[in-house]
């Protein structure tokens, strides 16, 4: 196995790694637990470095498909091949590394924080079986396939909310992630069905290029994004998130949240890829995204429990980037692309990079919170600071990133957003701006309630150290973010964006 | 402590009344009023000690506002100078046989507290100056600035 | 828009301030040096507001016309007045209440008030604030 | 190398308008004390009092009170600091452009606004007392609401300019880059700025957060010595930050140049800045006394003339008749622009 | 009788003694005259027995929403006497009448009903007569100290005459003096308004003799 | 934001508080900015007056009755003084009553300029704060010029008065009151015409008539909301009876009864528009004669010492109806039992329907609306007529409510 293997070869084990070591930790809970830990680590430290590899090669060199069965295909044999197609290209690069940046961190904090659950083999399968599926669904390049890992990911996680079993909050918070999933799952499929029939393929380029625009690949169009934006926690089809993000097990709260961005970003692909402006035009997408902005806020404005704070306030960060995307998506081919449109693209993939950053890291924080006090709601904390300074900052730093507070990560990409969108319309800015600063002002006052004030001796147990690493990953990619947003912009996102806008022109893979 | 020139030119002043009679509390009130516009000293009336350079006390301490005379002086960062407004501050004047006095303020104050006594029942507006004019003087005498 | 009052407030920009600007306008750089050029009168006070002709400030205290009737202990409210073995009385201006009780009932006449009210200082008790002590 | 001199440069030339600037603030809140006195017919303090007080204060002790989180208490007032003193490296002061252009602008500057705000919060929340938490309540939500006119003025005068560059907003004067309708759209933009203003400076009518006889002194009350000093410089620096902004946005008019017809003023030319010197002390002293108009008219007059607003009315006034008019000034402009 | 307001004082006197009959007595009008017009003030005082004091309260709210001034109480020897200080034909004008009722309580059973079910703001003083004389008002809602604070001695009540103690818990803060007094300190350097100011009044005074001194007429 | 937090929690307010003056404690539970509860904890100020009245002459308890509080100092002295005269039977002369009245309304003048001007510092409106107390100087002058202090008058002794007005005297009181009859119309404008101020005291602070009746609430508090109380009329003393005087309540003036501040602000100017009528009539009636009808000292304080009796002094202060019961007895040379009833004592339980569902920023307003005067106060109850019933807290559940959000109150607060 020459090095290039290994490279071309990555994307499959990106996918394999971990349904191989979900396997693995399955098995191994029958022997000891260390070797269910040791096998996890493993797992995600390799899916880790193949994914940089990937990564690497695509933002160095060129991009690629990788292709699993028939071979070279011709344009007679298209349609009866057998072949699973996976893009490595930038925004399959964008998707992954958001993806692994939180699984990584997620992973390392999940061992110090369920130390003393039993099950943890169990645990760890479900696990890597969502890591998996999620990846399966950014990189694919195949309609099928990709209801195949929207599957696996929508089963995994389901497993995952109603872990906590014993609760029966928890399992009924399962339940209705769990039906959503498996309605969901059908209707994507049920459009799969009418595009088959219609055009007789389910590669995207393919798909893109039978694409007419004729009612039923509307209707698919429709179906499929509705699921994708439900998923994404999109208003108006938010409501399971608080739920499922209030009662999964702590540590996998930013991993279902990365499930969603998942979700974003193959709605993304679908709609630039292979849907493109002959559907869809991108003004759907800026009145999702706007009034996501709107009522997540309002509906954070509310809450007084801190996780389902954080659950709205990143669907209203949803918004910001469908709307960024969506007026990429209203202007592109049209001359306003290249003076705003590109810059809001810009603004809305960076910001979801940015998102999936520091939405973890409030979402851990706010976990340790709870873990520490075994308390939920805000009104009940209170003065955590004195006990927990660490928690206090990793908090702290993710509550202004999310309020988009200069010169952190959140302020780079929002700054580009509004940047770009107010020629667009200026109420989109006015909106964005607004938001932003309720944002702050909920984050704010949540902060004061769990750590400022006095002592209550509230604190129960410490903060595990690898809870604490766990975090301590996101902060430093959180502070990488914020040093060189240039740098991300110009070496991550923008291939990205290319390669939203420009692949699968004339290549059939 | 350190008192340079600048500390009596910028005086904060907190006033808290321990069981006057009020009159000596609506006086300093217009001390700060346009007839006599204190402020044009730098002095100003702030809502809480921890702003306080210069404590006005009024009254014979009661003997539930005891614990809070102490508190607010407590809570005054140093360096901090007392002004006793008023007879009854002074030597509890006329409420001398109570059951309820717990004064005069300066017997409950630590030794080291710098206090310049306001005569008068009620002082006029004019003396409040005048005391303050005092506690200069008397602040100047500290740092040696008197010659 | 409380336009009135913007005017009246721009108005009084401009004219007379109520202030009477005793004993200096501003803060003198030295209090002490201030002091003693205004004791070589080399600096002019502004002096403070007109008392009225009977004023009630500090009183005096004529201890030769005092026959010792202790009258004026009786009415005092504060006891700011103390009857000495020497058949005199001391007098506390700091517990005075400047009622004039004590005025109004001497049959001597021995207590008179003074239009002096400019009492302050660092100590407890100093000279001027014992009348015959 | 370049770059790096380059930067040390910048950073020389930072410093030295922060210290301008926090002198500048001090005198034009010794400025306004001064006239607000007057016009409250008293002497009122000397014009050097502010500088008394901070130097007052930073001799005080510093007390953390036993409830407060230290840190958080302690570097609060920083953070309301320095915000503003960064900002006024993104503003053009008088002659002097812009230091630094080019990195968002206009909407930095509005978070730099807002970045003090959330710092007295913080400083106040972590002050622990309960007066500091009603007040630092109150002051997210007066932030709250008076963001959205302040938006909606930045977003007008970007769409105006395609740009949220401030340097090249004040290079021309917004009232000649529109027709009437225009014209009657950003004066009244202008209006919804100078009622923001007393907001942003929490100044009578909208000194909810720290009002005394309230919450006797609200955010603050837990604040002493060097803290409080911090907290002062910053409120007076962020009043010259207003100023200049509202200075740039709107009247960035230079005395030299709006004489050049009848006089011009020459004078040894300057290296490096190239500008006549003569030409140069007119416009600064141009700009001080426009500082001066607009701290007269935006906070000293506002500040005597009204009743501290119940705080859901300061935020319905914000909501409700600031942004209405702000978005019938955006409607002008934007009808203009759009040709309708 | 029909009563209708302004009562006069017979009125309120017969009002009384038909409502309560013999627990009413020792009847006292008194009326004041004040002024260049002589306009007169009325008052009324009687002593109701305890067990009818609530009925004559009542009887009294039945006439017009009674105002109490206050109650007062003092020591009368053997036993305490509260006075309910009432106001009756307020609002018009002159003819107001102030009812004082006496109630007399022996120091061996000092209890009084409570009234503030009829007159919700006479909490205040009932509770300030609790603590000041150790009366017992029964129902009170609120029978916590009002004006000591709570450390207060529970057995000493300074408006009582038979207690011993009081005396001792007074400071006396002037008394220690003719024994212990210090000479004062040396005289503080005073500055010279005062001299100045009295010569400028004595110029003043001066110039206005002058003025004074050169006759009018 | 903070009004979403539906838990409650509490804020003492005072006793060392800006917005008071005086040493007085509310405790406050707030649901957000909005009051919930509010329970009054005065008397931080008790001094214990009564008892060391009882244990002094009566001569020597005039000056310390006037140190009960010095804001208006002449009431607890006309009280205390009337009230011995009603005992011994002394009575003053016509011309010493009409010197009262005069120096009550003088007084009244002062106190109400007073309120006016702390109300508007309560809702931050400095500039008039400033300006109604540098026009308060005038009558302060005047004060001054007849009774030879600022506050703490000293005019008062048994049968009459110490000082006479003097016909010299006249044009400075002609010039004083013309002063604020010129200034009236400026401050109707400031106090009812400012929109601002309007904003700040319309509908704040509603007393209705009926509370206002039960809760025994007296002076400019309860005539705002329409009650016809005034001692001056109803039961006049001095020289009132000699004075047509009619109940200043805000209907009489075109406005509505409706008890908020605004009416006590009605109320609190016409008054003074109606002092100024007083005292000029005062000046102009002035009978000849002596100022006292006891000018010898020695022997009244023989007398006093001598006689027995009971009697009653209650007037109308500026702040409402206010009551002394004093007691002299042979055996004593002291004063057997006397009873003090400032008004504010009354008027502190109108505060709980007040302050219900008000906000904190209205809380200063409010509280300085009955304008409070402490001297005598000690703690008072929140009475909820509503419900008929006294909402009073033992300590353990007052403790209780504070545990949480609170505990910074009893340590760290700045009280
Ligand atoms: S000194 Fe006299 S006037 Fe001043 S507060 Fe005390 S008793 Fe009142
Ligand atoms: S006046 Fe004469 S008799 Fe009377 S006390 Fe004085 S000395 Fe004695
Ligand atoms: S003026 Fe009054 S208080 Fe002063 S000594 Fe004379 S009687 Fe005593
Ligand atoms: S009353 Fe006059 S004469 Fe008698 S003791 Fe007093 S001062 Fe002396
Ligand atoms: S009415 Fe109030 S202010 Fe006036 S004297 Fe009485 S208690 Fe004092
Ligand atoms: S001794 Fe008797 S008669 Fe002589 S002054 Fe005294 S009381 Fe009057
Ligand atoms: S209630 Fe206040 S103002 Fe009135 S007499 Fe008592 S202390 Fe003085
Ligand atoms: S409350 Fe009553 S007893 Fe207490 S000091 Fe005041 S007047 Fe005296």
């Amino acid at each position: 196995m020459t090095w290039d293997t290994l490279v071309t070869n990555s994307p499959t084990f990106i996918l394999g790694i971990p349904l191989l070591f979900a396997f693995l930790t399955a098995l191994s809970g029958r022997f000891s637990k260390k070797i269910g830990d040791t096998l996890f680590f493993i797992a995600l430290i390799a899916t880790a470095f193949f994914v940089s590899l990937m990564s690497y090669e695509v933002l160095t060199g060129e991009s690629w498909f990788y292709v699993f069965g028939a071979e070279q295909p011709s344009p007679e044999n298209i349609r009866s091949f057998f072949r699973i197609t996976f893009a490595a290209d930038g925004f399959a690069v964008l998707a992954t590394i958001t993806i692994m940046i939180t699984a990584v961190a997620a992973g390392i904090y999940s061992y110090g924080f369920m130390k003393f659950e039993t099950g943890l083999n169990k645990f760890y399968t479900l696990f890597l079986l969502t890591l998996a599926g999620v990846n399966g669904m950014v990189l694919t390049g195949d309609l099928f396939n990709l209801f195949v890992w929207f599957e696996v990911t929508s089963v995994a996680s389901c497993a995952l909310v109603a872990f906590k079993n014993y609760r029966g909050e928890s399992v009924e918070a399962a339940l209705k992630y769990m039906i959503l999933s498996t309605v969901g799952g059908l209707v994507i499929l049920f459009s799969i069905g009418l595009l088959y029939g219609q055009h007789g393929v389910l590669n995207y380029a393919l798909l893109r290029e039978g694409i007419t625009g004729s009612f039923i690949d509307k209707l698919a169009l429709g179906l499929v994004m509705v699921i994708l934006a439900m998923k994404a926690s999109s208003v108006p089809m938010h409501m399971w998130a608080p739920d499922a993000y209030g009662e999964a097990p702590g540590s996998v709260t930013p991993f279902i949240a990365i499930t969603s961005l998942g979700s974003l970003f193959v709605l993304f692909r679908l709609l630039f890829s292979v849907f493109s402006l002959t559907v869809v035009s991108g003004s759907i997408l800026i009145i999702l995204g706007t009034l996501s902005m709107i009522i997540g806020v309002s509906m954070a404005l509310v809450q007084s429990d801190l996780k389902r704070l954080i659950a709205y306030l990143s669907v209203s960060q949803v918004g910001y980037m469908m709307m960024a995307v969506g007026v990429g998506l209203a202007t592109l081919n049209t001359g306003d692309y290249d003076s705003f449109g590109e810059l809001a693209m810009q603004g809305g993939l960076f910001h979801m990079i940015n998102d999936g950053v520091y939405k973890a890291l409030l979402f851990l924080s706010a976990v340790a919170v709870v873990h520490v006090t075994d308390i939920r709601s805000l009104n009940d904390l209170g003065g955590l600071a004195h006990k927990m300074p660490y928690v206090t900052f990793f908090f702290l730093l993710g509550a202004l990133s999310i309020a988009g507070i200069p010169p952190l990560s959140g302020f780079s990409s929002k700054l580009l957003i509004y940047k770009s969108v107010y020629l667009y319309s200026p109420i989109l800015a006015i909106v964005a701006l607004v938001v932003s600063i309720i944002t702050l002002a909920i984050i704010g006052k949540a902060f004061f309630n769990a750590f400022l004030g006095p002592d209550q001796g509230l604190v129960k147990r410490r903060v595990s150290k690898t809870m604490l690493l766990g975090m301590g990953i996101l902060t430093v990619a959180l502070v990488l973010f914020t040093l060189f947003p240039n740098i991300v912009v110009t070496e991550v996102v923008t291939p990205a964006i290319d390669a939203l806008t420009e692949t699968f022109e004339g290549v059939i893979p | 402590m350190d008192l340079s020139k600048t500390f009596d030119k910028a005086l904060w002043v907190f006033h808290m009344n321990s069981g006057s009679c009020n009159a000596c509390d609506i006086e300093i009130v217009a001390a700060i009023t346009p007839r006599y516009d204190a402020e044009r000293f730098g002095i100003k009336l702030v809502g809480s000690p921890r702003h306080a350079d210069v404590l006005l006390f009024t009254g014979p301490v009661t003997t539930k506002m005891k614990d809070r005379v102490l508190r607010v002086y407590e809570q005054t960062p140093n360096p901090k100078v007392v002004l006793i407004i008023g007879n009854c501050g002074d030597t509890t004047g006329v409420f001398f046989d109570s059951y309820a006095i717990e004064g005069p303020i300066d017997t409950l104050l630590p030794e080291d507290a710098h206090i310049i006594y306001v005569n008068g029942c009620p002082v006029r507006p004019e003396n409040i100056i005048n005391g303050v004019k005092e506690a200069w003087i008397y602040l100047e005498k500290l740092r040696g600035d008197d010659k | 828009m409380p336009t009135q009052t913007i005017y009246t407030l721009i108005k009084q920009l401009f004219t007379k301030k109520a202030t009477n600007p005793f004993p200096v306008k501003y803060t003198p750089e030295n209090m002490h040096d201030a002091a003693e050029l205004i004791e070589k009168d080399e600096l002019e006070i502004n002096p403070p507001v007109d008392v009225p002709p009977n004023f009630r400030g500090k009183l005096k205290y004529d201890i030769e016309s005092c026959i010792g009737c202790q009258l004026c202990v009786k009415v005092c409210p504060s006891q700011a007045l103390v009857f000495k073995e020497d058949n005199t009385v001391r007098h506390y201006v700091n517990r005075c209440t400047f009622c004039g009780q004590c005025v109004d009932i001497c049959p001597t006449d021995s207590f008179e008030f003074t239009d002096e009210f400019l009492m302050a200082g660092p100590e407890k008790l100093y000279e001027d604030l014992v009348l015959n002590p | 190398m370049n770059f790096v001199l380059d930067w040390g440069i910048k950073f020389v030339l930072v410093l030295l308008i922060s210290l301008i600037g926090i002198f500048l603030g001090l005198l034009y809140k010794g400025f306004d004390r001064k006239i607000t006195a007057m016009m409250q017919s008293r002497i009122g303090p000397p014009l050097r009092q502010p500088f008394r007080d901070v130097k007052k204060l930073f001799m005080k002790e510093t007390i953390i009170p036993d409830y407060a989180v230290p840190w958080l208490f302690n570097y609060a007032p920083i953070f309301a600091l320095l915000p503003s003193l960064v900002a006024l490296a993104y503003l053009p002061l008088g002659p002097f452009g812009p230091l630094m252009d080019g990195y968002g602008d206009l909407i930095l500057l509005l978070y730099l606004l807002a970045i003090p705000a959330v710092a007295m919060a913080i400083g106040g929340l972590a002050s622990g007392s309960p007066y500091a938490t009603v007040g630092a309540q109150r002051e997210l939500v007066l932030m709250m609401s008076y963001e959205l006119p302040l938006a909606i003025a930045a977003v007008t005068l970007a769409y105006n300019y395609e740009t949220f560059s401030v340097g090249v907003i004040s290079s021309e004067p917004v009232w000649s880059t529109v027709g009437a309708m225009g014209f009657v759209g950003f004066a009244l933009v202008l209006a919804t700025l100078l009622a923001v203003m007393p907001g942003e400076l929490s100044k009578v009518p909208f000194d909810q957060a720290e009002a005394e006889t309230e919450l006797a002194g609200g955010l603050f009350v837990e604040y002493s010595g060097r803290n409080l000093a911090l907290f002062y410089i910053a409120e007076a620096v962020k009043m010259i930050f207003v100023g200049a902004l509202l200075i740039a946005l709107f009247f960035p008019y230079q005395l030299s140049t709006l004489i050049d017809p009848w006089i011009s003023l020459g004078g040894p030319t300057i290296p490096l800045l190239e500008m006549g010197l003569w030409a140069m002390i007119a416009d600064v002293a141009f700009f001080l006394v426009k500082l001066l108009v607009i701290i007269y008219v935006g906070v000293s007059v506002i500040r005597v003339a009204f009743a501290r607003f119940q705080i859901n009315k300061a935020s319905y006034f914000y909501w409700v008749p600031m942004t209405i008019i702000g978005l019938l000034g955006t409607l002008l402009v934007v009808l203009e622009r759009t040709g309708l | 009788m029909n009563y209708e307001l302004p009562l006069s004082v017979e009125e309120v006197e017969n009002y009384f003694k038909e409502k309560l009959e013999d627990d009413v007595n020792d009847f006292k009008t008194e009326e004041i005259k004040k002024g260049l017009k002589e306009t007169g003030i009325e008052l009324i005082w009687f002593t109701v027995k305890r067990e009818r004091f609530r009925d004559a309260v009542k009887a009294l709210a039945e006439l017009q929403t009674p105002h109490l001034s206050v109650a007062s109480g003092s020591d009368m020897g053997e036993n305490i006497e509260l006075i309910y200080h009432f106001q009756i034909n307020y609002g018009y004008p002159g003819k107001e009448i102030s009812i004082n009722m006496k109630v007399h309580l022996p120091k061996e059973d000092l209890n009084i009903p409570s009234i503030t079910d009829i007159v919700p703001g006479a909490l205040t003083t009932e509770r300030e007569k609790q603590e000041f004389l150790g009366v017992n008002v029964t129902n009170i809602p609120d029978s916590r100290r009002l004006w000591l604070e709570d450390d207060f001695p529970k057995d000493k009540y300074p408006w009582r005459w038979d207690h011993e103690g009081m005396e001792e818990m007074s400071k006396y803060v002037h008394s220690e003096d003719d024994e212990t007094f210090d000479k004062p300190i040396a005289k503080y350097p005073r500055k010279k308004e005062i001299e100045k100011k009295k010569n400028r009044q004595d110029t003043m005074e001066e110039e206005k003799k002058k003025e004074d001194g050169e006759p009018d007429e | 934001m903070s009004r979403e937090k539906d838990t409650t929690y509490e804020v003492p307010i005072g006793p060392i508080h800006p917005a008071l003056k005086e040493p007085f404690l509310i405790k406050f539970k707030l649901k957000g900015e909005e009051i919930v509860d509010a329970e009054p904890f005065p008397g931080m100020n008790h001094r214990g007056i009564e008892f060391m009245g009882m244990h002094r002459n009566p001569m020597e308890v005039i000056p310390l009755s006037e140190r009960i509080c010095g804001i208006c100092s002449i009431v607890h002295q006309h009280m205390f003084t009337t009230a011995t005269e009603h005992a011994l039977s002394i009575e003053p002369t016509n011309r010493a009553r009409y010197i009262r009245t005069i120096m009550c309304e003088l007084e009244r003048i002062h106190s109400h300029i007073l309120w006016a001007g702390v109300a508007a510092h309560e809702i931050g409106f400095d500039t008039h704060l400033h300006f109604t107390w540098k026009i308060r100087e005038k009558v302060m002058d005047l004060l001054e010029y007849i009774a030879g202090n600022r506050v703490n008058y000293s005019m008062w002794t048994f049968g009459g008065v110490r000082r006479d007005i003097t016909e010299e005297m006249y044009p400075k009181i002609f010039e004083t009151l013309e002063y604020y009859e010129n200034l009236y119309e400026k401050l109707e404008e400031i106090f009812l015409e400012d929109p601002s101020i309007k904003l700040r005291t319309r509908g704040v602070g509603v007393l209705t008539k009926k509370d206002a009746l039960e809760l025994c609430g007296v002076g400019p508090t309860v005539r705002a909301s329409g009650v016809k109380k005034d001692v001056r009329i109803d039961q006049p003393y001095a020289a009132y009876g000699d004075l047509d005087l009619d109940y200043v309540i805000p209907s009489r003036y075109g406005f509505e009864n409706k008890g908020d501040v605004f009416c006590k602000t009605v109320v609190r100017l016409k008054e003074l528009l109606q002092s100024v009528d007083i005292i000029k009539k005062c000046v102009e009636q002035m009978p000849e004669g002596e100022i006292t009808s006891e000018p010898k000292k020695a022997a009244l304080l023989n007398k006093l010492g001598k006689s027995a009796g009971e009697g009653i002094g209650r007037i109308e202060a500026p702040r409402g109806e206010a009551i002394h019961y004093v007691r002299l007895s042979e055996e004593r040379d002291d004063v057997d039992c006397w009873k003090i009833r400032a008004s504010t004592y009354n008027n502190l339980s109108t505060y709980a329907p007040m302050f219900m569902g008000e906000q904190i920023a209205d809380i200063p307003l409010i509280a300085a609306s009955i304008d409070p005067c402490i001297g005598c106060m000690d703690r008072a109850e929140i009475i909820d007529i509503n419900r008929g019933e006294v909402q009073s807290y033992t300590k353990e559940e007052l403790h209780e409510l504070s545990v949480k959000k609170t505990k910074q109150i009893t340590k760290g607060g700045v009280e």
